[in-house]
């Protein structure tokens, strides 16, 4: 287990839970961001090139903006008036970490079948293209229309009241 | 024969620096050797280019305001950067005390750190890169990424309606920009068959009947290059695209509440900013480091890419000084209804490019696609807009 | 040359005759129907049109039944005896199906014309008789139908045609006795002759239906297929029947008494003297000339089923009974016309007795004996009937003998036809047709091989009929006038078709005597030579020497009795003084009447209460407990269905709508306890999962 | 320890801390970022399989969460206009607030 690996899970896990934790939800959301960053440095860690850089561009590049944005518009960044916290709070936690108790019991049992050391599988852009447009060309296809959809539909739904109920 | 030594030496100067200093180093530590070596020439490099970079802008923008622009200060105002920096460094760093002092310090270093890291895969000589990496403009990209959300920061942190105002409007532009500068290099890597930076500077660096290979000579490689050009003003926040700091409305946008040492990192990160997406411009579009015809290769590479990058700061500055400032829901509408489509179209003729093969026909088709798409969105444009007198919705 | 029938039925017409005369048969009957059904739309006041229509029609018929005749005595006179059917098909089912069909030979072709011709007398006499009563459109609505039915009888080929056409006949009798259905009286005798025809008919139906199961068909002749014909015949007499008859013989019996109920036989003759309730032509025409006389018809038409397997010369039983069963209602009904005081009554009953000597004639000397003497009696007995009605007339509907008298004077004319029509019922030698027909029945039972009883019976039976005939007539135009009203002279169209018929009455007997016999000759489809040695046959002229030394001694005995002496209405009759008991139990008609009553009528009173009482207690009390049964499962049904059904229904609904509340809070719309839900959801597969999956 | 555990155990931490944050948070913005987290948790996940699992050169585990990572930001972006959407209608985030599908 690499030096690096801790001090980016380490990283990561801080991220999260600031942005789970923290009270001013801005600053959960860059929080949010820290986790992202710290996961896509992670899947550089595995390796995964393409998919760190992805997940850089998507996640920091779009979706902390998305959140940022979304918080701004719902007023968010004002300190809620009565506790951030929900009422069953403390259910929902022990549900988490109930949640995790069996995750983590579920891979401590298999751990010893877990196989140790594997070859850096070598990845270039040019395979992961071929993948896309060879083997995974339909699920290219749905996403391209699902993200179409998306698209459009979050647009609709978040059109100004005004222009849409004339 | 001696000629080609001297020159390659000239051209691998760097390179061969590089190694003479690593070389002192023990085995173990060379690979990271040689990278602090390099991203300490680059980090020392671009903010000097920086400060040349805001004389020669203001004396620019001077020229074209036919007045003489700043000549105190050292011989022609050669020396000014060196007086704005001194200034920065001593101004009194000022910060308001409901902004949200973590966040309000944080940006300006994220800014900087998301601008410099785009260097690393940037070709700046014959093999003068940082990092060869495979996907070298998916790196690029994802460091580019994160730029908006320290805008973000800093607008917000500030606690000021303008400044937020300011951020606010600088992303929308930003994300706005981002879809249509992505698909014009999406372009060129169509064509190319490869993300690394490397392959495609390789791919432009030969020559026909003395002309060189280079991409914007191509329909859609000219094309892709308006587009790309009109999406990286809009990205740097620069000349008919710089809303945000619109000084005469928003004071200075999202960085009014920055003073001192803060200011001048946005500005520095504004400015590095501008040569790495510039440099980005020349490496996909103007060859990078190939010469302009044959017979000049034998002039160092990292000499021609520095000179487009500093043409390309040029035509920024000329921008600047010609073109009056876009409003904001103009600036919207042009990016999404005139760069996204013809960005998707130039996505096509790229496409029809690559299969119909060599030959004059694939030319003379792909042009005639694109000028008629030019024309006809153009017209379309103008006839839909009133050119009336100027009426404000919300100011009466 | 039929055109082929559009109407529902498919008929095969496999129409045997094919001369235009057998085609053309079915008219003779539609016409007169036709005439009634439009008389029957008519309104009341519409007198002149109903009666000009009804006349019309039957005249038109009497024109087809001459050309008819005519082309049946051409076929005779050439020498091959015409016999034309023409058959169609009624309804199919399966295999066998039910024919109608028309028949032209001698015998329907002499009654056809017999009957028209009288029927279109009465007609004419009845226009005159009913001028002056309401219902003159009905009444020649009635007659007409009556007339176009006893047609289809004549003309029937089917048994079924003509049971068809026999009911239609008997429902106008119906009508007509109870035409004026006001006097109940009348209605009593409708009804009464109604009823004891259909007892009649029951029997006829019987005899029908039996025929029809043996041969398969019901036509009399179907070229060779008939029920006539001798293959049916010979099948019939295979098949042995109850009491030692052979089939042939009961359905003959069968056949006979439907005929004895429509002739008015011994048992049944009860109604027809009751029926002279009707108007006079209406008994001048049904119950003189036509509608009993087709009993005697129809005995004839079936003569070859009555006298399957009789030897030659011999007699079959069912032969044997028609003859002892016409003996005996000839003397019986003469005994009971010498006590009656009604002038119709009179008439009536020797009418039941000259149809008892016709059915004796059919019996003993076959077909044409027993044709020739319904001939001659229907034109004399129309004759006699038409007088009555117009001394009726005359004296101002006055019905009783012993309140008339001396109507010699004031009514010439009918004085001198009814006494033309009285001798040629007494049988007069010599002149009128009477005594020719009446010889040849009484020749019949002379030679009769089974006995000798019968023809002594018809002797006293002649003397009888003379006797009550010269007792009515001087009665009635005798002596003095014993009644207020001055009588008159009825009126042209009444006295000529008395003229006619008395013309009739006396030239028919022509073509029966002994040296000229045409008319057997013609039924039988032989040669008729004129010679006087036809005369010349042993014990002939011994027998007419008895019948005319008989007929004289009746009338003598009469006039000596009766005479001019025109007792007053109240005195006791001349006879009744002689032998009272005797003069009353006649008068009183044998008290059969009253031995039915108690008999018959009470029998089928006593069951119609005994039907009454069950219908009201069992069938009633069962129903009533049906209901009562219905009405208990209805209420227990209520019972289950609301406290079982609906109560376990509704808590269970109740139920599931707890459930459901509590469920709904489950759903309180706050996302993070559905997530929670989920979560725990996962916890549990996930260790489910890893549980399961250890090793 | 292999490598993968660790990966594994980080992934699981960062599913439930996504979770806990999920079920906790009364902000509805707040919640979509717990399930955000616990998207990149998933990924994260696939990506170790990929990396440690028997055949990388198949790329299943890579494309796997490249696809769910475009998925994601879908599902972000939808989930975001809606929240304001609401917001827009009844002047609040608040999770508790949102119960008009109360059954």
């Amino acid at each position: 287990m690499s030096f690096v690996f801790y001090i980016l899970a380490t990283l990561t896990l801080a991220g999260a839970l600031a942005a789970v934790m923290l009270k001013n939800t801005v600053h959960c959301a860059l929080a949010l961001t820290v986790a992202f960053a710290g996961l896509a440095l992670l899947f550089l860690n595995l390796d995964a090139q393409f998919a760190g850089f992805a997940q850089i561009l998507v996640y920091i590049g779009a979706v902390a903006i998305l959140v940022v944005f979304a918080i701004l518009l719902t007023k968010g960044s004002e300190t809620p008036k009565d506790g951030v916290f929900s009422r069953t709070w403390l259910a929902g936690l022990a549900i988490a970490a109930a949640v995790f108790a069996v995750l983590g019991w579920a891979v401590l049992n298999s751990a010893w079948a877990l196989p140790h050391e594997t070859a850096v599988p070598e990845v270039t852009v040019k395979q992961i293209g071929d993948a896309l447009v060879g083997r995974y060309v339909l699920p290219l296809e749905i996403v391209a229309v699902l993200l179409t959809a998306a698209m459009i539909g979050a647009v609709i739904v978040a059109m100004h009241e005004k222009e849409r109920t004339k | 024969m001696s000629t080609t030594l001297f020159t390659v030496t000239a051209d691998q100067f760097f390179v061969l620096l590089q190694h003479w200093v690593v070389s002192f180093l023990p085995g173990s530590w060379q690979p990271v050797a040689a990278t602090v070596v390099s991203s300490a020439a680059i980090v020392l490099l671009f903010p000097i280019l920086f400060a040349l970079t805001t004389v020669f802008e203001r004396k620019g923008l001077a020229r074209i305001q036919n007045r003489l622009g700043p000549n105190r200060v050292g011989p022609f105002g050669i020396l000014q950067p060196m007086a704005d920096g001194i200034k920065s460094l001593t101004k009194e760093d000022i910060v308001p005390t409901t902004a949200d002092a973590a966040v309000h310090f944080l940006a300006p270093v994220l800014l900087v750190v998301a601008v410099f890291m785009g260097f690393a895969v940037l070709p700046m000589g014959r093999n003068m890169v940082l990092v060869d990496m495979d996907a070298g403009l998916l790196f690029y990209f994802a460091m580019g990424a994160s730029t908006e959300l320290s805008v973000f920061m800093a607008g917000w942190s500030s606690r000021n309606k303008y400044s937020l105002l300011g951020a606010m409007r600088a992303v929308a532009q930003m994300i706005s920009y981002e879809v249509p500068l992505l698909l014009s290099a999406v372009t060129v890597v169509m064509i190319t068959g490869s993300l690394s930076l490397t392959k495609i500077v390789a791919a432009q660096d030969q020559y026909s009947y003395g002309l060189p290979h280079w991409y914007i000579f191509t329909p859609w490689g000219f094309a892709a290059f308006v587009l790309y050009a009109i999406s990286t003003t809009a990205e740097t926040n620069r000349s008919p695209f710089d809303l945000p700091e619109g000084e005469s409305e928003l004071v200075a946008g999202y960085h009014t509440e920055y003073s001192g040492f803060k200011f001048a990192l946005f500005f520095l990160a504004e400015y590095v900013a501008m040569f790495s997406i510039s440099g980005l411009g020349t490496t996909l579009f103007l060859g990078g480091w190939s010469a302009p015809f044959a017979f000049l290769s034998w002039v160092p590479s990292w000499i021609w890419f520095f000179s487009k990058l500093m043409m390309s700061i040029f035509v920024f500055i000329w921008l600047r000084g010609t073109l009056p400032r876009l409003r904001q829901d103009q600036l919207m509408n042009f990016a999404w209804k005139f760069v996204l489509p013809l960005c998707l179209l130039n996505l096509l003729v790229a496409a029809l490019w690559r299969f119909m093969g060599d030959g004059w026909l694939r030319w003379v088709v792909c042009s005639a696609i694109l000028v008629l798409a030019y024309v006809g969105m153009g017209l379309i444009g103008m006839r839909s807009k009133r050119l009336g007198p100027r009426s404000y919705r919300y100011a009466e | 040359m039929i055109q082929e029938m559009t109407v529902p039925f498919a008929p095969t017409t496999h129409c045997y005759g094919g001369s235009l005369a057998a085609q053309l048969l079915w008219l003779i009957p539609a016409a007169p129907v036709v005439a009634s059904g439009i008389n029957a739309l008519l309104k009341q006041p519409k007198r002149r049109t109903a009666a000009t229509l009804a006349i019309g029609s039957l005249a038109c018929s009497l024109l087809l039944s001459l050309f008819a005749f005519g082309h049946v005595f051409a076929g005779w006179a050439v020498g091959e005896t015409v016999r034309e059917t023409v058959n169609l098909t009624w309804f199919q089912f399966g295999s066998t199906s039910v024919d109608l069909g028309w028949v032209l030979d001698p015998l329907s072709a002499v009654m056809l014309v017999m009957v028209s011709l009288v029927g279109l007398l009465i007609f004419i006499y009845s226009t005159g008789y009913m001028k002056n009563d309401e219902n003159y459109t009905r009444f020649f609505c009635f007659l007409s139908l009556f007339a176009g039915a006893m047609l289809g009888v004549v003309i029937a080929n089917s048994l079924l045609l003509l049971f068809m056409c026999w009911e239609i006949v008997g429902l106008t009798s119906y009508l007509l006795i109870g035409f004026w259905y006001q006097k109940p009286a009348a209605a009593a005798a409708a009804k009464k002759a109604f009823i004891t025809t259909r007892v009649g008919d029951v029997f006829f139906l019987l005899g029908i239906v039996w025929l029809f199961a043996q041969t398969g068909t019901l036509l009399f002749y179907n070229n060779g297929a008939g029920s006539m014909e001798a293959g049916a015949l010979s099948g019939l007499l295979a098949q042995p029947a109850a009491l030692g008859l052979t089939a042939a013989g009961a359905i003959g019996l069968l056949i006979f008494a439907g005929a004895a109920g429509k002739s008015g036989q011994f048992p049944l003759h009860v109604w027809l003297p009751d029926a002279m309730e009707g108007p006079t032509p209406v008994s001048a025409l049904i119950h003189a000339a036509t509608m009993v006389a087709a009993g005697v018809y129809l005995v004839a038409r079936v003569y070859p089923l009555m006298q399957a397997g009789a030897l030659a010369g011999g007699s079959t039983t069912a032969l044997t009974v028609i003859t002892w069963v016409g003996a005996f209602t000839a003397v019986f009904a003469a005994l009971i016309a010498v006590a009656q005081n009604d002038i119709k009554r009179i008439l009536a009953y020797s009418t039941v007795s000259q149809l008892g000597y016709m059915m004796a004639g059919l019996g003993m000397g076959g077909v044409a004996v027993g044709m020739f003497h319904l001939i001659t009696h229907a034109f004399f007995k129309a004759l006699l009937f038409m007088g009555a009605g117009s001394v009726i007339h005359g004296c101002h509907e006055e019905q009783d003998i012993r309140k008339m008298g001396g109507l010699r004077a004031q009514m010439r004319v009918t004085f001198l036809t009814y006494a033309i029509g009285m001798l040629a019922l007494c049988g007069f030698p010599l002149l009128f047709s009477g005594f020719w027909s009446k010889d040849g029945i009484l020749e019949a039972a002379q030679h009769w091989s089974v006995a000798k009883a019968p023809f002594y019976m018809l002797v006293f039976g002649a003397l009888l009929t003379a006797f009550y005939m010269t007792r009515q007539v001087s009665y009635v135009f005798f002596g003095q006038s014993r009644s207020a009203q001055h009588a008159h002279e009825s009126p042209r169209v009444m006295t000529v078709p008395l003229g006619i018929l008395a013309f009739f009455a006396i030239a028919l007997g022509a073509i029966g005597t002994p040296a000229w016999p045409w008319f057997r000759a013609f039924l039988d489809g032989r040669v008729a030579g004129f010679d006087w040695q036809g005369f010349a046959e042993p014990g002939l002229i011994g027998l007419m020497g008895i019948s005319t030394l008989v007929v004289v001694l009746g009338l003598g005995l009469g006039w000596m009795l009766y005479g001019d002496k025109s007792p007053a209405p109240e005195e006791p009759d001349a006879l009744e003084s002689a032998v009272p008991m005797v003069w009353r139990l006649l008068r009183d008609r044998v008290y059969l009447d009253e031995l039915y009553g108690a008999t018959v009528i009470a029998f089928y009173a006593g069951w119609a209460r005994v039907s009454d009482w069950l219908d009201r207690r069992v069938w009633g009390g069962a129903v009533a407990a049906v209901a009562a049964m219905t009405g208990f499962g209805a209420r227990l049904n209520r019972f289950l269905d609301t406290n079982v059904v609906d109560g376990v229904f509704d808590k269970g609904c109740e139920e599931m709508g707890v459930g459901g509340g509590l469920l709904a809070r489950a759903q309180s719309g706050r996302v993070q306890s559905y997530l929670r839900m989920l979560a725990l959801a996962v916890i549990a597969l996930a260790a489910i999962l890893i549980w399961s999956s250890r090793p | 320890m292999s490598p993968l555990a660790g990966f594994l155990i980080v992934a699981a931490l960062l599913f439930s801390i996504g979770l806990a944050g999920a079920l906790t948070r009364r902000n509805a913005i707040l919640v979509l970022i717990g399930i955000e987290l616990m998207l990149n948790a998933a990924n994260l996940n696939l990506i170790a399989f990929w990396r440690y699992g028997p055949h990388p050169e198949a790329l299943t585990g890579m494309m796997f969460a490249i696809f769910s990572i475009a998925v994601a930001a879908a599902e972000a972006a939808v989930g975001l206009g809606l929240v304001i959407q609401i917001h827009r209608h009844a002047h609040t985030t608040d999770i508790d607030a949102m119960n008009r599908m109360k059954g």
